[in-house]
């Protein structure tokens, strides 16, 4: 119990995969990986301390150790992330991107791990509220995130075509504004990443989790680089058989988000 | 030796001593002169060049409905913040130049208070404020009755909880600056103009405030220029200004510095249109000053002409 | 030139023992003077002797400590209900300043206001008077100090015996029945101060009542009806030019006039 | 009528009329004052009072060694980069003010340039330089042969970066800042200066620049407040700073109004250390200016005293 | 008071057809002008004469536009080498002023530095001498103005008369050859005006060479020993002081001494 969040479980080399790395990233041994800045459970400072740990993190570990390479974890902002990988500042980043064919123009992707989306409404769900019943609800959402750019405008259509009002969207900067903005009665319900939904209901006594939907992958990003993305799709494919990395997932209560297929550039919606 | 009494012509920019003239070199400054032209040419060139800026992007964007709308936002919510904040600050300057020591004091801990804290918390502050205060209510302190007037959430929509947060934040920074401007204005036009029969609200209006203003348009200027930037603060509150709309396009495509640049250029062009209207007004308050105060800015390395 | 003489109550200006103290340096140690309605009392002294001082009581600018100062029959400062003295209202105070026009050692004219704006601002704004009939007015006023056709032109264009005139002008707009003058012509070149003094000069010719503050003995000689002797916040000596100047009584003021002169 | 001639009590800070005085009142400015006093004691007490300020929450954190380090990275970023900005700013100013119309030109567009696009935008270009630069290379533009540095990845880090953006945009306002402060010097200075052979550096830092202090502090007062909260915009390089480091906290355990409270207090402390030596300061470069001055700015509710 | 007499180029300013122009107007329409060494020139004429412009171009604060003009044998802003005139550099241009002393109307102290610290100022940070050296001469310097006692004072607390003697002991400092006074009494109240003009003859008698511009006849009168009437950028009329005074030949002059008298 007494186990730093550093310490993942051991996962063996594939050294086929190792084969296909960049020659600069098995030269130097090190993969540099991006990690958002905190936003737990995903990703977030274990007390007290400058150390990172959480489902990506773990995530980002485990692939290096399959890779045999030492990883390098860098925080950084979302807003810094990607031009820093343009600038080779980083390898991949492990931040519960969804694929999505415009951001393929960037980065490419391998899937790691599926999670869903939540709703959160206030405690007892007074307004009865399901993701099927949001038209003409005020919803809290993350900037660009999948929810915001793929199930509302589906849910909006349905609402047009049953006569009833739009979905009032409000875009946050970070989930806790939502969040807050929820538990201020600002706004009727938070739809966002279903890890980060439920840790917040779970900190949260006034806020409960109404409904969860969708579940779809989330992907690793990789510099565009044909040998690493193959290299990282290899030992993603071998991790998901491991031990290791159900471990890791039930130790975030994320048991059922286990893939089975680690998808390249797959697109989702 | 010979000494010239010609008449002298009248194109008199350079001298025109009569005899031949060699004008002073200035290599050192020449070369300095040359290098950072070739600098700003060199970063110019490649900035066009640079295939990592995505000219193409940033064209695509620049007029993106929501980018405008974005900087619409922003102009709007700059205007009206500054408006209320400029006259808030006038009142809390006039306060504490007060000779009633109870006003000083209350101005003095607003403005200590507003200027130091962040005007993020401010503003979550006031979105959350219904997290503190469910229902607004007008009463008496320490839990006397009251009327109440509504639910916070009601009262305080988000667009209202941006402006109150910039606003009255603002207004402790411009009253310092008023608050400079009026003690520059000479003792002498408070005599003439009392003398003259003239009080408070007249003498402030008509001698003392006109008068200030040269020295309050500049800093107002970075006033502004600030708070035009500074409106991205509420994107806490899920409103969407210039750069948060930027950011918005990005967090789905990830083109993260074509969209920056898109948003500075509208910054840019703002800040330009405001630093025009900022001479203009210079000019126009600073008319009627010593002309020579103006002539002696230009310095040092100027010759003596 | 006084017109008309009562007990003492019909006199202009009328001061009793006025002291005044800022903290708790005594600068007037109880001043005692009498300026009679359209005479001319020039005020010398050397620096720090408390004449402006003086001068901004007499026009409200101070509020006096002790003693009583009366301008035009009214208290300065205090108005007197049931035996006791009540501090007068800001508001009162401003409407009282009215009654005299006070012109400054550095002009104070408005910079950021044309010459006849400078004017017209009192009459429109304080008096409420309508700006057609004050414009005209100021342009008389204008040509009455030669310079009627500067009107438009900003102070700081003109030269300081210019605007010393304009400044002579702006406090004539408001109609006073006394004309304060502190060191009128001390800022300026040598050249320019008789062109201010023949303005003042005309003014007296026409009954005004003036209270000046000068240097210009030459002035004081020819102009004033009167001359006080200021020293260390006191009047040491007082009377007609000639007296004072030609057989002046005490040492302090036998000293100063060897300097000045 | 009675004329009093008396000798007069030295203590005189109220009128010492010695017939009996009676003191003006100002019933509606009491009035005001007294609705002011009980309204903010209102608010201070319903602030102490409110359980939603959760201040024993407060009390937990305001020392925590986080939020302390938090706080030492927000003041050691604010004394470089103010440092650099002030420095810079001056050599900028002094540029600006050149008979030399390439370095007025060159100076301007920093201006224009580093005042006119967010620091946020600044921040991100100097930490991902290497995406448009992916090695610093020391050469000729238009693409001409150069020698290469080094990596901009191991050259910047983000600390660095940090240090660039936030001093290189302080930079462009001292400059504005300290112009208006050379401007305010009285031009007879200069030709008493030269006329005793002074010129150059020595002018400008011995007689020009300690003059301007009277004008430039007190905005530099404001920009390095600004400065202290502006750090917070570091927070996208992953730097934890003050405010940063309570948001992380709140993340975690959702306190947020206790925690953005903690990181108040602690800007709050700073600032007003800052007003204290910014008084001092004043108060050391007013020393030889005209006090008069300072006493007219007691104004306009002074009763003619 | 003459010393010495050479052809002209003993002269401690020597001006020939000198003309300045800001911009399009010229202000100084090429004036001739020679100082004696040890003598004193007094300069007067009307205000916008040109008289401040001349005396900035003795002091190398303007360059002139045409014309020559030596001070100490040196030609100002210029250098002449094969027969060019190449323009000098800044640098030596300061250099060249140290040779002049110059005191301001408006006094133009050091309002951050003590009185101490504006005399030592210069000959540290300029000539670069060391303190020690330099303090004992700045303290004798103070005593010979009279004000011994104030070198702690900063001048901000010092009458107008001090301030000017404090002037005239900062320039006095640097050595110089010759001293320049721009209308060094007619910023200062009248009574102070006797003690500058005290500390001005006092140097005079030293055998110090000074051009004084100037509107106190009597000054000129006692100690000039020339008299430059300028109007309109020329000089109209030149003298001893008697000549000048007494009977002047140029209507223009007879003008301006009626108004100034
Ligand atoms: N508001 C004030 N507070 C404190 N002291 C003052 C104030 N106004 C004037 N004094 C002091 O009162 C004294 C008299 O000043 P006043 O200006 O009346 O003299 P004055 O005779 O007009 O002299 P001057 O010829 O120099 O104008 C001076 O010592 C001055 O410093
Ligand atoms: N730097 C300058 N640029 C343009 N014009 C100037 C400048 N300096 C002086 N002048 C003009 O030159 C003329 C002569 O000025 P100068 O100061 O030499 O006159 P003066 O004889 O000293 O007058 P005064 O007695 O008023 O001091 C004036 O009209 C003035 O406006
Ligand atoms: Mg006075
Ligand atoms: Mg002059």
């Amino acid at each position: 119990a007494t186990s730093s969040a550093t310490d993942v479980p051991p996962v063996a080399v594939d050294s086929a995969a190792v084969k296909l790395l960049p020659p600069g990233i098995a030269s130097s041994g090190v993969l540099r990986v991006a990690i958002p800045t905190n936003e737990p459970p995903t990703q977030y400072y274990e007390d007290g301390t400058q150390t990172m740990t959480g489902i990506n993190p773990d995530i980002a570990r485990l692939i290096g150790a399959t890779l045999g390479l030492k990883v390098e974890i860098d925080v950084a902002n979302f807003d810094s992330i990607i031009p820093g990988m343009a600038a080779g500042r980083y390898d991949m980043t492990v931040s519960s991107m969804t694929p999505t064919t415009e951001r393929m123009q960037v980065l490419d992707f391998v899937d790691y791990l599926q999670i869903g989306s939540s709703l959160a409404v206030a405690q007892n769900n007074p307004l009865a509220l399901k993701v099927t019943t949001l038209c003409g609800h005020k919803v809290g959402l993350l900037t660009g995130s999948y929810q915001l750019t793929e199930n509302i405008p589906t849910y909006d259509a349905a609402c047009v075509s049953a006569g009833q009002p739009t979905i009032e969207t409000s875009e946050f900067q970070d989930t806790r504004q939502a969040i807050s903005a929820l538990t201020s009665g600002r706004i009727d319900a938070v739809f966002a990443d279903s890890p980060i939904v439920s840790y917040a209901a779970l900190q949260n006594p006034s806020i409960a989790v109404a409904d969860t939907i969708d579940v779809t992958p989330v992907a690793a990003g990789v510099t565009k680089n044909p040998q690493l993305v193959t290299a990282v799709s290899a030992a993603l494919a071998s991790l998901i058989t491991s031990d290791a990395y159900r471990q890791v997932l039930n130790k975030y209560g994320l048991g059922d988000g286990a893939i089975t297929d680690a998808r390249v550039n797959f697109a989702q919606g | 030796m010979t000494f010239v009494n010609r008449s002298v012509e009248t194109d008199a920019l350079t001298s025109s001593q009569s005899d031949p003239v060699v004008p002073l070199r200035h290599p050192v400054r020449l070369a300095i002169a040359i290098v950072l032209v070739i600098v700003a040419a060199g970063v110019a060139w490649d900035v066009a060049m640079n295939r990592g800026y995505r000219w193409d992007v940033v064209a695509q964007y620049v007029f993106a409905p929501r980018i405008i709308s974005g900087a619409a936002l922003t102009v709007g919510l700059t205007i009206v913040a500054m408006a209320i904040g400029i006259v808030f600050g006038t009142i809390l300057a006039i306060m504490r130049l007060s000779a009633n020591p109870i006003f000083r004091v209350i101005a003095g801990a607003y403005v200590w208070f507003f200027r130091g804290t962040p005007v993020l918390v401010q503003l979550i502050f006031w979105y959350n404020i219904a997290a503190l205060y469910p229902v607004i209510v007008l009463g008496l302190p320490f839990g006397g009755p009251g009327i109440v007037i509504g639910s916070a959430n009601v009262l305080i929509a988000p667009i209202t909880a941006a402006l109150l947060g910039l606003s009255l934040n603002e207004a402790a920074y411009m009253a310092e600056i008023i608050r400079s401007g009026i003690g520059a204005v000479d003792r002498g036009q408070y005599d003439a103009a009392r003398a003259l029969g003239m009080n408070g609200r007249l003498l402030m209006s008509r001698i003392v405030l006109p008068q200030a203003m040269r020295v309050v348009i500049p800093p107002t200027g970075n006033e502004i220029i600030s708070m035009l930037k500074g409106t991205s603060l509420v994107s806490v509150l899920a409103i969407s200004d210039l750069l948060y709309s930027a950011q918005i396009i990005y967090a789905a495509n990830y083109q993260i510095i074509p969209l920056l640049i898109v948003a500075s250029l509208w910054y840019l062009a703002m800040t330009s249109v405001l630093s025009f209207f900022q001479g203009k007004l210079e000019r126009r308050y600073g008319r009627g000053f010593d002309v020579r105060t103006s002539r002696s800015r230009r310095w040092p390395l100027r010759k003596a002409s | 030139m006084a017109t008309q003489k009562g007990i003492m109550n019909t006199a202009m200006v009328q001061a009793i023992g006025v002291r005044k103290q800022f903290g708790s340096t005594e600068i007037l140690k109880g001043i005692d003077l009498t300026v009679e309605r359209g005479s001319v009392t020039c005020l010398i002294g050397p620096s720090g002797s408390g004449k402006t001082t003086f001068l901004r009581c007499i026009n409200h600018l101070e509020k006096v400590s002790a003693g009583r100062l009366y301008v035009d029959q009214e208290l300065v400062g205090y108005e007197e209900r049931n035996g006791l003295l009540h501090e007068k209202k800001e508001k009162d105070t401003a409407r009282a300043r009215m009654s005299a026009g006070m012109v400054f050692q550095r002009f104070n004219l408005f910079p950021h206001m044309t010459v006849l704006e400078n004017i017209i601002e009192a009459p429109t704004r304080v008096a409420g008077r309508p700006k057609r009939d004050v414009i005209p007015e100021a342009q008389k006023l204008l040509e009455r100090v030669g310079l009627g056709d500067r009107g438009m032109a900003y102070p700081q264009e003109l030269s300081g015996g210019q605007q010393q005139r304009i400044a002579i002008a702006r406090a004539l707009a408001m109609k006073p029945k006394l004309m304060l003058f502190d060191e009128p012509t001390s800022a300026l070149d040598p050249e320019l101060v008789g062109e201010v003094l023949e303005v003042m000069q005309a003014l007296a010719e026409t009954g005004m009542t003036m209270v000046v503050v000068t240097h210009e003995l030459g002035f004081a000689r020819q102009v004033g009806d009167h001359v006080v002797f200021m020293d260390a916040g006191v009047v040491v000596e007082s009377g007609s030019p000639d007296d004072v100047f030609n057989s002046p009584q005490h040492a302090r003021t036998q000293a100063f006039l060897s300097k000045v002169l």
